[in-house]
């Protein structure tokens, strides 16, 4: 029987026995999932359901990149922390949630955040990257990195009462500069960070990016590649948008890219972005 | 066809998500449809939504749910049953 | 100004600022939100985040139901429940948890479960149910109850890579029964029980689920009520669903229920799905 | 036209979701879809998709994203670019 060749153990087998059940997951899926490494960059609103639920699934390392601590106005969103966590690192909180869920679990945390500087060293440990951050330079930022790093991107994002998600830099499908060649212009972000957000809108984004995650990293369905999600939580309902290709000129990701290994430290977001 | 507004830019259109717009002729290009906004629906802050002939950085343009850029882009056809969605990126989380 | 004449106080303020910072939900939709009381009926996968962003949200009062102890297999989608709460009361997990992200608020625990015999009175103390069960019986059992004691539903299911939302007895919306008046056929239920589910895809359910009962209970922009959303985990695709009307005929919503306050006791669910 | 089965049901249809039905007239019924049906996709098990001339009690019938109901039900006329989806309720959770 299949029960006596595949790697999982008897504990495995029991753990995530109901998932083992689902035909286009199977053994096959959850034997990926388990070698297999997702970084999560940002332990908010997004990053919150999104670490759960990866860390439920049985992925076999967890990455956590945040450089905040817990605060009181966090809570109404970011499910992952508790109030007793107001004022230590999200990181470290985020971690203790999910080894409180699967202890099997392998965390790697990096509580210093992500620049420039640390960016490729971190994402060349994965196999995925889920991008859970809140702001513009850092979407720029975590795109480029995993194209010079050749990685998967998930993407989500919320805001009021809108969500976004797609995947970037998967086979034929656009990286973010693909889409956005020029960043907003400022005045148009400001007012997006003064907009807040309604709690629950991050939380649906964040599930939607471990799904994806995990498809992408067991080899399960069809990721959302060269197509995006977009969220009206006022209306309960989601569009399905088909995005472009790859674009040969991207200076990312195109056919001779600018931005390259050799360059990448001396990238400024904040100052390309504007912010 | 249906004029749509998300991501936040709806607030430059009175916070109205949907506009019909009527078309003159059987088939216009996002191009003319996006100079009858600036002269009709769109009262103020037009750097918020325009940039010289196109919307301005960071808008995606979709007709009938495809990415403008598969569908021509500034010389897009919209013909009168279509749906043109104007959405902002969100950075949030 | 605005913040003189409300009716929160400075600590819940700070702790919702970034929702009463989204216009359509604002200082009105947190007041409402956190003077209403919403019932989650199960404290598995659906359950789990239903009931954790409803409590990061502030709502007043969250009832809980489940007769269920906590397992090794349900952790791999049910992440209010940790490790250590195996072989503990599912109702008694859930809430532990639900008061780690927010002591503030008041929780109901029916650890006995929900029959016909309790449902009546349980329903009658909330002003929206959540339907985050598993099984056949219970769906017609917690909608009968629904329509009886005029409370609206939000009703989500997940099976394998499949989801299903949608808002029975709202307004001039349908029942579970004016949908599915004859119950299927035992073959057709039996094979649901054995394909397992993928952990993130009730996750994301349970979430909307939230946002549906959040929506209700503050008035906040369009419930699903004669919508529904299916789900497609595997494509990553969502439809939106126009659904028939109440009907007028129906034997528990329409205009001469045959279910009624006086013989609900005597119903039996089991003996009339087959289960 | 394009009919679709899902929540379970593409399992009786060898786990293909969605099939390309070419109708012979302009415009068929729901009911005459079914017969078409179960004489060309469905191979066995019928009782887990039909019931008489209908689909079993827990299958819903969409038509261009709108339940049955409310096109006519058997009598909903469907057309060459139709999309119909057939899909069992969920009780799992
Ligand atoms: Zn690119
Ligand atoms: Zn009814």
């Amino acid at each position: 029987s299949a029960y006596t060749t595949h790697g999982l153990n008897s504990y495995q087998v029991c753990r995530y026995s109901r998932q083992l059940l689902v035909p286009a997951f199977g053994i096959a899926g959850q034997e990926k999932l388990l070698s297999s490494s997702i970084l999560v960059i940002g332990c908010g609103g997004l990053g919150s359901s999104a670490a759960l639920y990866l860390a439920a699934a049985g992925v076999g390392v967890l990455g956590l990149v945040d450089r905040d601590t817990v605060e009181l106005n966090n809570l109404h969103r970011q499910i992952i922390h508790s109030e007793e966590a107001i004022g230590t690192s999200k990181v470290r909180s985020a971690a203790t949630s999910c080894r409180r869920i699967n202890s099997s679990l392998s965390i790697l945390e990096f509580p210093n955040g992500f620049s420039a500087d640390n960016a490729l060293e971190i994402v060349r440990k994965f196999d995925v990257v889920v991008d859970a951050t809140d702001n513009l330079p850092s979407r720029y930022l975590i795109s480029d990195a995993c194209v010079v790093a050749r990685k998967p991107l998930v993407s989500g994002a919320a805001l009021g009462l809108d969500g976004q998600l797609t995947v970037y830099n998967h086979k034929n499908g656009p990286c973010y500069r693909c889409l956005f060649p020029v960043p907003p212009p400022q005045s148009a972000c400001q007012r997006c960070s003064d907009s807040g957000v309604l709690g629950v809108v991050p939380g649906i984004i964040g599930s939607l990016e471990a799904l994806e995650a995990i498809k992408l990293a067991s080899g399960t369905g069809e990721p959302l590649s060269s197509r995006m999600l977009i969220f009206d939580a006022s209306l309960g309902r989601f569009q399905n948008i088909k995005l472009r290709a790859k674009n040969p000129s991207c200076v990312a990701c195109g056919d001779n890219p600018e931005i390259t290994e050799a360059n990448f430290h001396n990238m400024n977001y904040e100052a390309f972005t504007g912010v | 066809m249906w004029a749509h507004s998300r991501g936040g830019l709806e607030l430059l259109f009175g916070s109205v998500k949907c506009h019909e717009v009527d078309l003159d002729s059987n088939e216009i290009t996002v191009e003319k449809l996006l100079v009858w906004i600036r002269e009709n629906l769109l009262k103020e802050r037009q750097e918020m939504f325009l940039k010289g002939k196109s919307v301005r950085p960071g808008v995606l343009v979709l007709i009938n749910d495809y990415d403008w850029e598969l569908m021509g882009h500034l010389e897009a056809p919209i013909k009168d049953k279509d749906s043109v969605v104007f959405i902002s990126t969100l950075h949030g989380g």
